[in-house]
């Protein structure tokens, strides 16, 4: 119970993780990878805001009527990963305007055959 | 005392408008980057003896650290900071006329983004604010070397895309482990109290952003993306991401290592890392047929040089390794412009399509002879004071490993000697094969590449100058105490 | 073969965080930073929701990277695609009739309420981001209804233009009114938990929103494709 | 409470897991936008509602609005 | 300034010039550069008998850059100039129909202000610094006349990288151990360090200085480098470039790490590190000269003997005493001025045959080309050691050390050398001058001004030094003198040891009396006939001209019976290593295969790797 309590949003966010990074490292097609590169991004935002949780916080916002002495949670984090999810979005979707276009250019995005940079 | 900050915020502007410039009039945009980057060349200057007074820092939002995001301009992120405005001025004066299709302003656009990424890295004194800074440069870099929109271009720019996001969640996951254990997300501060925890669990997010970081600095495992992004980008590209990208994430590198971390141990695997990051490049450098590739891996192995010279981490082999900072941004740099009008030229990136190149295209040529003498560390050109300064360095500071390792890292010159000057060879003495357009770089170019190799000739002949500077910049990188006392 | 490596790979990542997290127990203490910006945010910044005082009060820093992220994002997008865009604009399907009017009906509602986030940045939950999102949410219901409505392109880049100069003049306002720093707030605080509080903060939330909008939106229309 | 979490937790990583072998994109599409519903509940429940927010709209919404828009220009199916 | 500092400054200003002058006109350039090459000759002349240091730049690393000029620097200064200069005026005429003029000249002065600047450097960071664009320039020149001569010229600049880069290692450790780089200073200091220390030392300047001067194991670059350049630059790289590795064998044994304890080290069962120079230099001698016999490239030929010659001058200057250093240091000179008369011979006969070399195709040019043939003659002379030619007072010298100085396997070794060398050059002498003349060449000119002057000018240089050898042992004896040995008696007509006196004048009368001999004998009894080429001595048949011409195949059945033991092992195993290398390299770069997911893994083994030797041996 404790357990549960103290490792469930932990193993969320490392689960998410790495389930991200098998994605990249075993399947083959482009949007897949980027679908995976977006659970771990998720996964990374989740471990960020677990880490500054405290338990029976509040959400950092004051009421309009004072609220203080109330524990809040820790906001650094919640900033942080506000800034982080724009950056992913951004990120993916630059990686979604190449895909479209590759596919232009291969007809496929099976990354198996998309080499011809090697060596 | 003009403010540091305004090094990041007025090209941040700048490329803020330029879509307005463009629907205006076409014809200016392209006018910008070296307008930002003049401007910031000429503030760098201006900062040079306030920060050797003492650093400068930059209190963002009027809020003292830990608690605002701070700017450390020390000696070493102002030589950055200065690098890149150099080589950032120099390659936009060449772009003004090498890029000419595609859609210029977004062009401009994103190369001063990159700049400034680049800049804010090598200024900030916040974890976090570093990986923003990094997600600039990297992002407006994998737009950038897909910018041509070729088959090449796109396919590096994916692979690069993939690599570099992979390495960027590495570094945010070190980051967010760095903060759960420190409560705080300022360098100085995690500095200060790096010694109240337990080493052992440091390891772990050191890790993460080691290979966070070492993607961007093409570290060896983590490089595979190099090769392909830079010799496939537009040739002015490849000479800001050879020249600045990677320089700066080897920056950060060092700057967790030595500042942040503070740890000696890891010193001799860094080194280590550093020669085979080397060996690896030059070798493969060696076995290419494509030039631009062969530059590519080349800069690989200049990497490795780097880091196998800070991890020396003796005072005079981090001067040196800062010293071949900057021989590298401007000989790599220069290589990659003459090398994009040899290319242009002849319509090939093969060698042996560039034979006789040293007739057709005096100028260039003779550029890129410059550039390879100065990357093997040929005097009288820059790049033998930084190679004579870490094997200075590294003999002084002595033991069996470090030898063995400074033996290695010349045989690499060696090698690297022999694919270089095939090129050259290849340019000058052997027949040509007509054909290609028959143009010459235009003055624009011509003017980058002069300047380039007069900055060459200039730091070979005297480097004193640079040097004097670049001590204090080494020993800035090397004492976090220092650090942690201006900052806090 | 390949599968076996990277499940060793990824369990040895498990059990490298692992290690960290046993020093790291979750629920635990606030920071030393979490809790100085809960004691003394809404005095130093006048913002009654602490984590936009974070965002834009004392890492207003990395919101203006976070922008410009965004920006790079667009205009890279716009790069790759517009560019490399050779064929002519593909026919589209004619949407359905109550796609098109229900999304006539609900965008101006959609845009209200996006404005809305991010005018109340600073009071409640959401901002410029959020309420940027929303935005251009509400413009590709648009694309969905009538296929061939665009964002007009001289608008577009005003407001990119405008919003990212806006944040980087009031920065440098900021430098020179007040207390010599870059993003320095130099108007009056006000009464936190009013809306015409927290000093510069509403202003620079504005134009997040209505960059973030309208690039969100640039984003959408070139992934899209086949326009003007 | 700690059991809806548990729920939620599980659910999310089942989606991610399908999101990893479903052989139709679009299908994956769907489950990592429930795998980013959830994530933003679970920020929601952590007491970060501005995150949630932002969860929601813009990875929910808008990250699957792009992913489908670049299946749709692309091809459905991995082959 | 003083008088260093403006030779250098007006060698490096003139080479710049040089080159925006030939932009213009390329004979103007040309006699600019002759120009330059001989007013730097007389100021070099001009600063006979100085000795003193000056310090001429503080600007590189907080490291002051000196030059100094002593009796060594100045004798070979000397050397280097006026060889450079008679190059020069030979090239007037060799490279004037030639593309790239301008950059010929340019590189030819370049490389001959940076010998200047090694000899005259007072530190070794100067020095190095000399020596790389010396190497570099050098590399460019080789590879001027492409063709082959591109893969000669990579050979000549990645081995001489190697010998650079140990170099480099030498010149960190002894800065990092010394704290300064001044010869003067360290040749002070170096006598302290301890016995190893100064042997790595000594074995790293070794190697670079041994792949200069082409030292046995270290020589394979030499032959193709001599080979491919253009003649009037091989005259400069085989008279006194190669030999820069002398200089510094000189420099590094005796003015830094002192005569003393360099050579007696007694007791000692090891053999000490001149005695295995001295070894190298012996081997260096025999090997070669014999590999020469089968070469049929002119060049080739010479080239092969350039290393050979090499080592006389190690064995006489690593033996190590007074008369062995003086001889060593005078067949270096001797070596320079007969190896690039016969060079500029070589040069005179390619530039009228449109190229030719081929020893089996050329033959009976002494009557057409008088002038090459003279300056053939005088070369192989001085080459052979014939008495009265400069090469046999310095080999006599030498001989003279080894058997006095009881080292009879040396003394045996050198003379092999001697024989090999005369076989050979005969076969140079014979089947260029000599012989038939192939009917194609019989309207061949005589060699033009500019390149008979310099090769009557070495001629008589030959003789004169062969005659009066008092004249440039007196500056040697002074060389010697500053090592602090013994000093040598040199009277103008000879030396004297303590085994027996060299007189020329002696030598002279029996000489003449000798010759006079033969001469009568031959008149007496020996009347040839002359044959006509068609006559019926094939029986009617066409000649096959080749095989019949008697210049061809020269030596054949020597050949089969050597040539199984002479291959060029040490040119096979680093072609072998080349290879290897190059294929290592095509192995290594598969690593990067193109496929992101790899790439992904390569990222996150690193990462995991690092983890899994924290968490299982926690070393950090």
């Amino acid at each position: 119970m404790t357990f549960l309590n103290e490792y469930a949003f932990y193993i969320g966010a490392f689960g998410l993780i790495l389930i991200g990074l098998l994605t990249i490292l075993l399947r083959h097609h482009l949007i897949k990878l980027i679908i995976g590169l977006s659970i771990m991004e998720t996964g990374i935002n989740l471990f960020l805001i677990a880490i500054g949780y405290i338990s029976r916080g509040t959400a950092p916002i004051f009421p309009v009527d004072g609220g203080a002495g109330t524990v809040m949670v820790d906001p650094v984090p919640q900033a942080l990963v506000l800034t982080a999810i724009v950056i992913g979005v951004a990120v993916l979707a630059m990686a979604l305007g190449m895909a479209i276009r590759l596919h232009g250019h291969y007809g496929t995005l099976d990354m198996r055959r998309i080499k011809e940079l090697k060596w | 005392m003009v403010n540091p900050v305004l090094l990041l915020a007025v090209p941040m502007g700048l490329a803020f408008t330029v879509p307005v410039i463009e629907r205006i009039t076409g014809r200016v945009s392209r006018w910008v980057p070296v307008a930002a980057m003049l401007f910031n060349l000429v503030l760098c200057v201006r900062l040079i003896p306030a920060v050797l007074e003492g650093p400068v820092i930059v209190q963002l939002g009027g809020f003292v650290p830990p608690f605002g995001i701070n700017l450390y301009v020390g000696p070493l992120g102002l030589f950055f900071a200065g690098l890149i405005a150099l080589a950032g001025l120099v390659i936009s004066v060449y772009s003004l006329t090498y890029i000419r299709t595609g859609p210029l302003a977004r062009y401009h656009m994103l190369y001063i983004l990159l700049l400034v990424g680049a800049t804010g890295v090598a200024l900030t004194g916040d974890l976090f604010n570093l990986f923003v800074f990094f997600e600039i440069l990297c992002i407006s870099s994998y737009a950038l070397v897909a910018y041509n929109g070729d088959r090449a271009g796109l396919e590096s720019s994916v692979k690069y895309l993939i690599q570099g996001s992979v390495g960027s969640s590495m570094l945010l996951v070190g980051i967010g482990m760095l903060y759960g254990i420190f409560g705080t997300l300022n360098m100085a501060d995690i500095a200060r109290s790096v010694g109240m925890v337990d080493q052992g669990v440091l390891f772990v997010p050191l890790i993460f952003m080691l290979g966070g970081l070492g993607v961007e600095a093409a570290i060896f495992p983590m490089n595979a993306w190099l090769p392909d992004a830079h010799s496939s980008a537009p040739s002015s590209i490849s000479a800001v991401l050879s020249g600045i990208a990677i320089e700066v994430g080897l920056y950060a590198v060092a700057r967790m290592v030595f500042t942040v971390f503070g740890i000696s141990d890891l010193f001799l695997f860094l080194a280590f890392l550093g020669v085979l990051t080397l060996l690896i490049g030059e070798m493969c450098a060696f076995a290419q047929s494509n030039i631009k590739r062969m530059l590519a891996y080349s800069s690989i192995g200049q990497i490795g040089l780097i880091l196998f010279a800070l991890a020396v981490a003796s005072g005079v082999t981090v001067t040196g390794g800062l010293f071949q900072f900057v021989n590298h941004t401007f000989s790599k740099g220069l290589l990659f412009l003459s090398a994009g009008y040899l290319i242009y030229r002849s319509g090939s990136m093969e060698i042996s399509s560039l034979q006789g190149m040293g007739r057709r295209m005096p100028l260039t040529s003779l550029a890129f002879t410059v550039g390879s003498f100065s990357l093997v560390g040929l005097p009288p050109f820059a790049g033998f004071p930084g190679k004579f300064l870490i094997v200075r360095g590294a003999l002084e500071r002595g033991g069996t490993v470090i030898v063995v390792l400074t033996g290695l890292v010349l045989l690499c010159t060696i090698l690297e000697g022999a694919y270089f000057f095939r090129v050259v060879q290849a340019l000058y003495f052997r027949e040509g094969i007509s054909g290609g357009s028959g143009e010459r770089a235009p003055a624009a170019a011509a003017v980058a590449m002069i300047l380039l190799m007069m900055l060459i000739l200039a730091l070979g002949a005297y480097p004193q100058f640079a040097e004097t500077f670049l001590r204090s910049a080494a020993s800035d990188l090397m004492g976090a105490v220092e650090h942690v006392g201006s900052v806090l | 073969m390949r599968v076996l490596l990277s499940l060793a790979v990824v369990a040895v990542l498990a059990a490298g965080i692992v290690t960290v997290l046993r020093d790291v127990p979750f629920g635990g203490n606030s920071s030393r930073l979490g809790s100085h910006f809960v004691e003394n945010g809404r005095e130093d910044t006048g913002a009654a929701n602490i984590v936009t005082s974070v965002v834009l009060g004392y890492r207003g820093f990395d919101t203006l990277g976070e922008v410009t992220v965004l920006f790079v994002a667009a205009v890279g997008l716009g790069a790759l695609l517009v560019a490399g865009e050779k064929n002519a604009p593909r026919k589209l399907e004619k949407a359905s009739m109550v796609l098109t009017t229900g999304s006539r009906f609900l965008f101006p509602l959609i845009l209200l309420f996006g404005a809305y986030i991010f005018i109340h940045g600073h009071l409640t939950p959401g901002g410029g981001f959020q309420g940027g999102a929303i935005i251009a949410s509400g413009y590709l219901l648009v694309y969905l209804g009538s296929r061939d409505r665009r964002l007009g392109k001289n608008w577009a880049a005003s407001i990119e233009t405008g919003g990212g100069l806006t944040f980087v003049l009031l920065g440098l306002a900021g430098l020179t009114a007040a207390g010599h720093w870059f993003l320095s707030n130099f108007l009056p605080l006000g009464v936190p938990g009013q809306l015409l509080s927290a000093g510069i903060i509403p202003i620079i939330y504005v134009a997040i929103g209505l960059k973030v909008g309208v690039e969100l939106t640039g984003v959408i229309d070139s992934l899209m494709g086949g326009t003007e | 409470m700690i059991f809806l979490v548990a729920f939620l937790v599980l659910v999310m990583l089942a989606a991610a897991i399908a999101a990893f072998f479903f052989r139709d994109l679009l299908s994956a599409v769907i489950a990592s936008c429930i795998v980013s519903l959830i994530a933003s509940i679970i920020f929601f429940l952590l007491q970060a509602p501005d995150v949630a927010m932002a969860e929601a709209s813009i990875g929910a919404a808008l990250l699957t609005a792009i992913l489908i828009i670049a299946i749709r220009r692309t091809g459905r199916y991995e082959e | 300034m003083t008088g260093v500092e403006i030779i250098l400054a007006a060698a490096f200003a003139g080479a710049l010039l040089t080159w925006f002058i030939g932009r213009t006109s390329s004979t103007a350039g040309s006699a600019f550069a002759v120009a330059v090459l001989l007013a730097l000759t007389a100021l070099v002349a001009l600063l006979h008998g100085r000795v003193y240091e000056t310090v001429f730049y503080r600007g590189f690393l907080g490291l002051p850059m000196s030059l100094r000029t002593d009796s060594l620097s100045w004798f070979f200064a000397m050397a280097t100039t006026v060889l450079a200069a008679l190059s020069g005026i030979f090239s007037l005429s060799y490279m004037k129909d030639r593309k790239n003029t301008g950059f010929f000249n340019t590189m030819l002065l370049l490389v001959n202000a940076a010998m200047l600047g090694v000899v005259f450097s007072g530190d070794l960071l100067s020095f190095f610094i000399f020596w790389e664009i010396m190497s570099w320039s050098t590399f460019l020149l080789i590879s001027f006349n492409r063709g082959q001569g591109v893969n000669a010229g990579l050979k000549y600049i990645v081995m001489s990288l190697v010998g650079s880069m140990a170099m480099l290692v030498g010149i960190g450790w002894l800065l990092g151990a010394f704290g300064t780089l001044n010869i003067a200073r360290l040749s002070e200091l170096i006598p302290s360090a301890s016995g190893g220390h100064q042997l790595v030392l000594l074995l790293l300047f070794g190697i670079a200085f041994g792949i200069k001067n082409a030292v046995m194991p270290l020589h394979t670059w030499l032959p193709d480098a001599y080979t491919e350049a253009p003649s009037p630059f091989t005259a400069v790289l085989s008279g006194m470039l190669t030999r820069m590795g002398i200089f510094g064998f000189l420099l590094i044994l005796y003015v830094m790490a002192g005569a003393a304890r360099v050579l007696h080290s007694p007791g000692s069962t090891v053999p000490t590190y001149n005695v295995v120079l001295a070894w190298l230099g012996a081997v260096t001698i025999v090997v070669p000269t014999f590999i020469a016999m089968l070469q049929n490239d002119a060049k080739r030929l010479l080239a092969w003997h350039g290393i050979g010659q090499g080592g006389y001058m190690i064995l006489g200057m690593a033996f190590g005493t007074g008369m062995g250093l003086a001889g060593g240091i005078f067949h270096t000179l001797n070596h320079a001025i007969y190896i690039v008369l016969l060079f500029m011979s070589v040069g005179a006969v390619q530039h009228r045959t449109g190229g030719v070399r081929d020893l089996n195709s050329l033959g009976g040019l002494a009557r057409k080309m008088p002038v090459a043939f003279i300056g053939a003659l005088m070369g192989i002379s001085g080459l052979i050691g014939v008495p009265l030619t400069n090469g046999f007072v310095s080999k006599w010298m030498i001989y003279r050390t080894l058997i006095l100085g009881g080292a009879p396997f040396l003394a045996f070794a050198a003379l092999i050398g001697s024989w090999g060398t005369i076989l050979s050059v005969y076969k140079f002498l014979h089947n260029v001058f000599l012989g038939q003349l192939p009917s194609k060449y019989e309207n061949v000119r005589s060699s033009p001004v500019s390149m008979k002057i310099p090769i009557l000018v070495l001629s008589f240089a030959i003789l004169l030094f062969g005659i009066l050898p008092g004249l440039p042992l007196k500056v040697i004896d002074g060389i010697v003198v500053s090592f602090g040995l013994p000093s040598l008696d040199v009277s103008l007509w000879g030396i004297a040891s303590e085994a027996g006196t060299l007189n020329t004048v002696n030598l002279f009368a029996a000489l003449a009396v000798g010759v006079l001999v033969v001469l009568a004998f031959v008149r007496i009894l020996g009347r040839s006939e002359r044959v006509g080429q068609d006559s019926n001595y094939s029986a009617g048949c066409g000649v096959p001209r080749d095989r019949y011409n008697y210049t061809a195949r020269y030596y054949d059945p020597l050949f089969r019976m050597i040539s199984p033991y002479l291959k060029d092992f040490f040119s096979t195993l680093y072609d072998g290593l080349a290879r290897g290398i190059g294929s290592l390299c095509e192995a290594v770069r598969m690593i990067y295969t193109g496929y992101v997911s790899s790439y992904v893994m390569y990222i996150l083994l690193f990462i995991s790797a690092m983890i899994f030797i924290h968490l299982t041996w926690n070393p950090w």
